[in-house]
C-alpha cells in the first residue's frame, strides 16, 4: 500500500490570480511531474488535497476542477499563512507537491434528477466549481442548475471569465452580486444570504449546495430552511486546520467526525447534530 | 578540550551599520589582513542584536559569535548598544554556566575608524575559539532518522 | 504454553541477551523513570512504580522523520523504520501496553500509517504486572484493564519475590522466550494460582473508580454544559496531560530545512491543550479558549474515539491527575459528567 | 496562620463588592494533600476557600493567562476587578507585572498572605504516597502538623518545606490591598551557594549536567504556561515565520527553548519556582533562573518584583554598567 505521507509532484501549467489584494486569490492548473500517477488517480467534486511544498509546509485544499476536465487538475488558492505565500510564489513551470485525493465527495450519484442550486461567497465557490463543472458535463442526468455567488467586490470574484460563460450559455442560471455599490455592476448588490431570498429557489426535488465565509453560510442555512428545504436536502463543507489529513493527527475534528476523512463534505442535516461544527 | 592545529573556526560577527561594519570595511579597503573565517552580518545597531540570534547562530554551527557596535556614547540611535552590553554581559555569562565557554560569544566596541582594532579584534576571537575547538555542545546535529 | 521463570540473579544476563535488539527498559535519572534504549544492563530499574514518560514514544516516537529531500529535487525519500530492527520494550506496565493496543486501531483505521505499524509489527511488548498499584491515583480496572492485564503484551513478567513468573502471550512472546532459553527455568507448578491470587489482590488494592457506562452516550448531550467552564478554570493550557498521555497520539507536522537545502518533513507530538493547535490560518480559532479545549479532550477520549473504536482512549494510568501542576483530576471530571 | 473563618469572611465581602468580578483563591484538591486554585464567581463559592502550606500555586499567573475573547456587539467589556490571594512570593509577579505596565494596579485587588512557607508536593508525595483520602497540612513552629485518614502526624518543617521558602527574603506580600494575617519578619535569605557551585565546575561538566536534564525536556511548555511572567500574547516558540526555534525535540532544539525561556526571564524571575515544580521530568529551572538572578543582583544591583517604580532591566541601562567583557 502507498505510504500516505508521500506526496505526488506536480507541474504548474499555468497560473492566474482571480483576485487581489492582501488574500489575493490565485489559481493553479497542474499535471502530475510522473504522468502514471494519472492512471491510478481518482477524485470527485469534494475532493481535497494536501498541497504544498517541501520546506515549507503543506495544506488542504480542495480540488477546484471536475475529474470530467482531464489531464489537469486545479486549485485556487487565497494567500492567508506561511505555506499558502510560498505557494503564491510560484508561476507557469514551477512545481508543488500534492497529497491525495482526500475526503469524501458531494453525492453526485444520489443528487441525479434533482435541481441543484450552488450557493458561494468569495473563496468558497472553490469546492462548488467541480460541482457545476460535473453537472454540465453530464447535463442530461440532472434537473435545473442555478449558480448563485457574491464576493465583497467586482475584483474578488473567483472565476470571473467563467461566470460570463456560464451566464451566457442556457446549461445554468447564473446570479451574482457584490456587497456594496459599484459603477457600472449590472447585477445584485448585496449580501449573498439576500440574493439567495431574491433568487428564492424552488425546494421541490432540490439539493442546495453551500460554501463560504462562517458567517455567510449560517444566514444562507436560516435562509434556506425559510424557503422550503429541509436539512437534509442543504450540504455545505467544512475546513479546520489539518496536517495529516487521513485522519489521524487529531486537530481537525468537529465532534466525532474528521474534516479531513469524513468530511469536507457533510449535510446540513448531519451537522445539525454536532454543536462543534459551526465553532 | 584538545587543540586542533587544523581547526578554523566558523565565527558570525554581527556588526553595526554605522561603526563596527564601517571600521570592518576601512580594514579591508586599508589592505589589513585579517582572519577569513568570519561571516559578517550588517545590523543597523547592536541593540538590534537578539540573544536569539546568538542562539541560532551557534545552533547551526557557528563555533563562535562576535557581536560589535559603537563605542559608548557614539551609538547613532544615542544608546542602543548600552542596551546590547546589558544583553550581553547576561548572555555571555550564562552560556558559560551551561558549559558553553566564554571564548565563543565576544563583545567588542570598534569605530568606522579602527580598521586595525578590527583585525585586532577579530584576531582576538578567532585565536580564542581555536583553543577551545569546534562548537559540539548544542550544535544541530546531522538530521536525525 | 507451560509457565516459566526467570530468576532475579539470571535478569542482568537475559537483558544482556537482549540487547542484541533494540532494547528499550525503564531508567532512573534523579527521580524521574523514563523509558529509554539501554546497552548496559545494570541501567535497567526494574523496581519501579511506573514511568513519567509512557513507553509510546517507542512507537510513536515525539518526534519522528517521514520523509527527506532536497529544497528544488523532485526525490523524496521517506524513513525507513525497518533499519531500526526488532524492538524489544522490557518491563512496560499492563496499561501502557494496554494503551497501545488502543492506538494501533487508530493507526490503522481506513489509511495505514507505515511507520508506526511498521515499528509496532517489529516491536515486542514485555510487560510488568503491578504487583502493588503504582499510584494511588490508578483506575485501569474501571476502563477493562488490570494490574496483571495481558492486553497488547506479548510476554508478562511477574515478581514473585526472587523470580519473576513468565508468561508468553503471543508468537512473538514465544520467540522472545526461545531467544532467552538459557535463562528460563520450568515455575513451580502452584504458580499460575498463586499468580492468580496476586493479580485478586491488586486489583482489590486498586482505590480510585469511576463507572464508565453511559458516558460516551451522555457526554455530547452536555456540550454546553457548565461543567466545562468549571473543571478548564485552573488549566494553565500546557501539555502535560496529553504527552504523558499513553493514549494520546496527536502529531503536528513540520519542515525542517537545513542551510544546505537538505530538510527533513517530521512529525511531532501535539497536543489539543494548545492553543495553536486548532488555529486557522485567518487567526480564526474554533476552540478559543482552554474551555473548549479541554472539553475536546474529554470527549476525544471518552466519546469520540468509543465512537469509532468501541474502546475508550483511556487506560487508567493516572499520569495526567498525578502530574497536573493545578490539580484537574479527570476523576472529578467524569464524575460531574455523570451526576450532570 | 490565617483563620480560615476569617479568609471566608473576608473573601464573601470582596467578592460582594460591585467592583469584583472573580476572586482567585485555594480550595483543597481532589486526593491526599493537594490544594488547587478555586475561582469564586460570587459569594455563595467561598465556603470551599483555604489557605494551608498545600498552597503552592502562583495564583498571579492567573491574572495574565486570562483568555480575552472578542467583546460581542453590543456588550460591554467586563472591566470590574479580579481579586487574588498572595503569598510573599507571589505577590512579586503582581508587582513585576506591573512595572511592566501588563496592566493598571486598580485592575486587581490583592489580598495578601504573609506566608512561612509552604510544602514541597513532590516530597509530602514521596513521604505519603499511599494517602487518597484528603489530608491536611498545617505549620505549626518549626513543625508541619500532616492530618489523614484520622491520624495527625509531625514532621520537621526542613524535610517537606519547599527550597524556596529556606531563601524567601519576602515573606510578606509586597503589594497589597488587604493583608489576611500579620506581617511576617523576614527568617531567610539567599546566598545562591548553588549556583556558585556550579559556577565553579569545570566547562565541559556543567554542559555533561545541562545536556541530561536539557534531554529528558518533553517540551510540554508547562513551565512556560505556569510561568506568572511568560504572558506574551505570541510566544517565540509558536511563531512559525520566521521559527526560531523548530518543535522537534533534540538536544540542540531543547537548548535553544531553555536557554530562550531563562533569558525571557532575565531581571524578571520573581523566584516563585514554579516552573521548576511543574515539571513533569524534574528539570532544575530554577537554577537556570537564579544564574540570571544572581548576575542581575551582583552586575546591576537589581532584584525583580520589588518595585513597581523600577524601569525593566534590559529596557534601561547606566551608563557605567559594566564593560569589562568587552574587546
Amino acid at each position: 500500500m502507498k505510504n500516505p505521507y508521500i506526496p505526488y509532484q506536480v507541474n504548474i501549467i499555468d497560473a492566474w490570480y482571480e483576485a487581489p489584494g492582501d488574500r489575493c486569490i490565485k489559481t493553479f492548473k497542474v499535471t502530475f511531474a510522473d504522468e502514471k500517477v494519472w492512471d491510478t488517480w481518482s477524485h470527485k467534486p469534494g475532493n481535497c488535497a494536501m498541497v504544498g511544498i517541501p520546506g515549507v509546509g503543506e495544506s488542504m485544499f480542495c480540488i477546484s476542477s471536475s475529474p470530467t476536465e482531464k489531464g489537469y487538475l486545479r486549485f485556487s488558492i487565497m494567500k492567508a499563512g506561511k505555506n499558502t505565500s510560498a505557494l503564491h510564489e510560484l508561476e507557469a513551470g514551477d512545481s508543488f507537491f500534492i497529497r491525495g485525493p482526500l475526503g469524501n465527495n458531494f453525492p453526485l450519484d444520489e443528487w441525479k434528477g434533482k435541481n441543484i442550486v450552488t450557493i458561494g461567497g468569495g473563496i468558497g465557490q472553490a469546492p462548488l466549481r467541480p460541482v457545476i463543472q460535473w453537472i454540465r458535463d453530464n447535463r442530461a442526468d440532472y434537473g435545473e442548475l442555478e449558480l448563485i455567488y457574491g464576493a465583497r467586490t467586482s475584483q474578488d470574484h473567483c472565476f470571473k471569465t467563467e461566470f460570463e460563460e456560464i451566464g451566457s450559455s442556457d446549461d445554468c442560471e447564473c446570479h451574482l452580486s457584490i456587497d456594496v455599490e459599484e459603477e457600472e455592476w449590472p447585477h445584485f448588490v448585496g449580501f449573498v444570504p439576500s440574493l439567495l431570498m431574491e433568487v428564492a429557489p424552488k425546494p421541490d426535488n432540490a439539493i442546495a449546495v453551500t460554501c463560504g465565509p462562517p458567517v455567510m453560510i449560517n444566514f444562507v442555512l436560516q435562509n434556506l430552511e425559510k424557503l422550503g428545504f429541509t436539512p437534509d436536502q442543504v450540504y455545505t463543507t467544512l475546513e479546520n486546520r489539518m496536517k495529516c489529513g487521513i485522519g489521524k493527527c487529531g486537530r481537525c475534528n468537529v465532534g466525532h467526525l474528521y474534516v479531513c476523512k469524513d468530511g469536507p463534505v457533510f449535510s446540513y442535516a448531519q451537522l445539525k447534530e454536532i454543536p462543534e461544527a459551526f465553532a | 578540550m584538545a587543540e586542533n592545529k587544523d581547526f578554523e573556526p566558523n565565527i558570525v560577527a554581527f556588526l553595526c551599520n554605522w561603526c563596527s561594519y564601517a571600521g570592518a570595511d576601512l580594514a579591508g579597503t586599508s589592505r589589513i589582513t585579517y582572519p577569513s573565517n568570519v561571516r559578517v552580518i550588517r545590523v543597523m545597531c547592536s541593540g538590534r542584536v537578539n540573544p536569539l540570534f546568538v542562539m541560532n547562530a551557534l545552533q547551526q554551527g557557528a563555533d563562535g559569535v562576535l557581536i560589535s557596535g559603537c563605542h559608548p556614547g557614539d551609538c547613532h540611535y544615542m544608546h542602543g548598544n548600552y542596551y546590547a552590553r546589558r544583553r550581553f554581559n547576561l548572555m555571555r555569562n550564562f552560556l558559560e554556566y551551561l558549559g558553553v565557554e566564554p571564548e565563543r560569544v565576544r563583545m567588542s566596541w570598534v569605530s568606522a575608524s579602527e580598521g586595525a582594532k578590527w583585525k585586532e579584534v577579530i584576531e582576538e576571537v578567532s585565536e580564542g575559539i581555536k583553543k577551545v575547538g569546534p562548537m559540539d555542545q548544542f550544535k544541530r546535529r546531522q538530521l536525525n532518522w | 504454553m507451560a509457565l516459566k521463570k526467570l530468576s532475579k540473579e539470571k535478569v542482568g544476563e537475559a537483558l544482556a541477551e537482549l540487547s542484541k535488539f533494540r532494547l528499550i527498559a525503564p531508567a532512573k535519572s534523579d527521580d524521574v523513570v523514563v523509558f529509554k534504549q539501554i546497552s548496559d544492563p545494570a541501567e535497567a530499574y526494574l523496581e519501579y512504580g511506573n514511568s513519567t514518560v509512557p513507553p509510546k514514544k517507542f512507537a510513536f516516537p515525539q518526534t519522528e522523520t517521514l520523509f527527506r529531500f532536497v529544497t528544488g529535487s523532485p526525490d523524496l525519500t521517506a524513513k525507513n523504520v525497518e533499519e531500526e530492527g526488532t524492538t524489544v520494550i522490557f518491563g512496560l506496565r499492563p496499561c501502557d501496553a494496554r494503551a497501545m493496543a488502543i492506538v494501533d486501531k487508530l493507526f490503522s483505521w481506513d489509511f495505514d500509517d507505515p511507520y508506526y505499524l511498521k515499528r509496532r509489527e517489529l516491536t515486542t511488548l514485555v510487560g510488568m504486572a503491578c504487583v502493588e498499584p503504582p499510584s494511588v491515583n490508578c483506575f485501569c480496572t474501571s476502563l477493562g484493564g488490570s494490574p496483571f492485564g495481558t492486553e497488547g503484551l506479548d510476554l508478562l513478567l511477574t515478581d514473585m519475590g526472587d523470580y519473576y513468573l513468565v508468561e508468553a502471550l503471543t508468537d512473538k512472546g514465544e520467540k522472545l522466550e526461545e531467544t532467552l532459553s538459557s535463562q528460563l527455568e520450568d515455575a513451580p507448578a502452584d504458580d499460575e494460582k498463586k499468580a492468580k491470587d496476586m493479580a485478586a489482590a491488586s486489583e482489590g488494592k486498586i482505590r480510585r473508580s469511576i463507572n464508565t457506562e453511559g458516558i460516551p452516550e451522555k457526554l455530547p448531550d452536555l456540550w454546553e454544559n457548565g461543567l466545562w467552564k468549571k473543571v478548564s478554570a485552573a488549566c494553565l493550557g500546557c501539555g502535560i496531560c496529553t504527552f504523558l498521555c499513553p493514549t494520546c497520539h496527536c502529531f503536528d507536522i513540520q519542515d525542517e530545512v537545513e542551510e544546505s537545502g537538505e530538510g527533513r518533513r517530521c512529525r511531532m507530538w501535539d497536543s489539543c491543550m494548545f492553543e495553536e493547535y486548532t488555529v486557522h490560518a485567518s487567526g480564526h480559532n474554533p476552540r478559543p479558549t482552554r474551555k473548549e479545549r479541554t472539553r475536546n479532550r474529554i470527549n476525544h477520549k471518552y466519546s469520540y474515539y468509543p465512537a469509532h473504536f468501541d474502546v475508550i482512549a483511556c487506560v487508567g494510568c493516572g499520569r495526567c491527575i498525578n502530574l497536573c501542576p493545578v490539580n484537574i483530576d479527570i476523576l472529578e471530571i467524569l464524575d460531574q459528567v455523570v451526576d450532570a | 496562620m490565617v483563620d480560615v473563618n476569617k479568609l471566608r469572611e473576608k473573601a464573601r465581602e470582596v467578592i460582594s463588592r460591585e467592583d469584583v468580578r472573580e476572586l482567585i483563591g485555594y480550595r483543597p484538591g481532589t486526593y491526599g494533600f493537594r490544594a488547587r486554585p478555586a475561582f469564586v464567581m460570587g459569594p455563595d463559592d467561598t465556603g470551599e476557600l483555604i489557605f494551608t502550606p498545600a498552597c503552592v500555586n502562583n495564583l498571579a499567573s492567573y491574572i495574565v493567562l486570562e483568555e480575552k475573547l472578542p467583546v460581542k456587539r453590543g456588550e460591554e467589556p467586563d472591566l470590574r476587578k479580579v481579586a487574588v490571594m498572595v503569598k510573599g512570593c507571589d505577590s512579586r509577579a503582581l508587582v513585576q507585572q506591573m512595572e511592566e505596565k501588563a496592566y493598571d494596579r486598580d485592575r486587581i485587588l490583592v489580598l495578601g498572605i504573609p506566608c512561612r512557607g509552604v510544602v514541597d508536593m513532590a516530597k509530602v508525595q514521596a513521604k505519603y504516597p499511599d494517602v487518597l483520602e484528603m489530608g491536611e497540612i498545617a505549620l505549626e513552629g518549626d513543625k508541619f502538623v500532616l492530618s489523614f485518614n484520622g491520624t495527625k502526624e509531625e514532621v520537621p518543617r526542613e524535610e517537606l518545606v519547599a527550597d524556596k521558602c529556606l531563601r524567601c527574603r519576602y515573606p510578606t506580600p509586597l503589594v497589597y490591598d488587604e493583608l489576611l494575617d500579620e506581617e511576617v519578619e523576614r527568617f531567610a535569605d539567599d546566598d545562591f551557594a548553588d549556583v556558585a557551585e556550579l559556577e565553579k565546575r569545570a566547562a565541559d561538566d556543567k554542559w555533561a549536567y545541562w545536556e541530561e536534564k536539557f534531554s529528558r525536556c518533553i517540551r510540554c511548555y508547562s513551565c512556560r504556561n505556569v510561568c506568572p511572567m511568560c504572558y506574551c500574547e505570541d510566544c517565540v516558540l509558536d511563531r512559525l515565520q520566521p521559527q526560531w526555534m523548530r518543535r522537534s525535540v533534540d538536544i540542540s532544539e531543547n537548548t535553544a527553548y531553555h536557554i530562550s525561556r531563562a533569558y525571557h526571564l532575565a531581571g524578571r524571575c520573581i523566584q516563585c519556582g514554579e516552573c521548576q515544580r511543574v515539571c513533569p521530568v524534574d528539570i532544575p529551572l530554577m537554577e537556570l533562573n537564579r544564574k540570571f538572578y544572581k548576575d542581575v543582583e551582583d552586575l546591576y544591583d537589581y532584584e525583580p518584583g520589588t518595585n513597581v517604580e523600577n524601569p525593566p532591566l534590559l529596557s534601561t541601562f547606566k551608563v557605567e554598567d559594566k564593560e569589562d567583557f568587552i574587546m
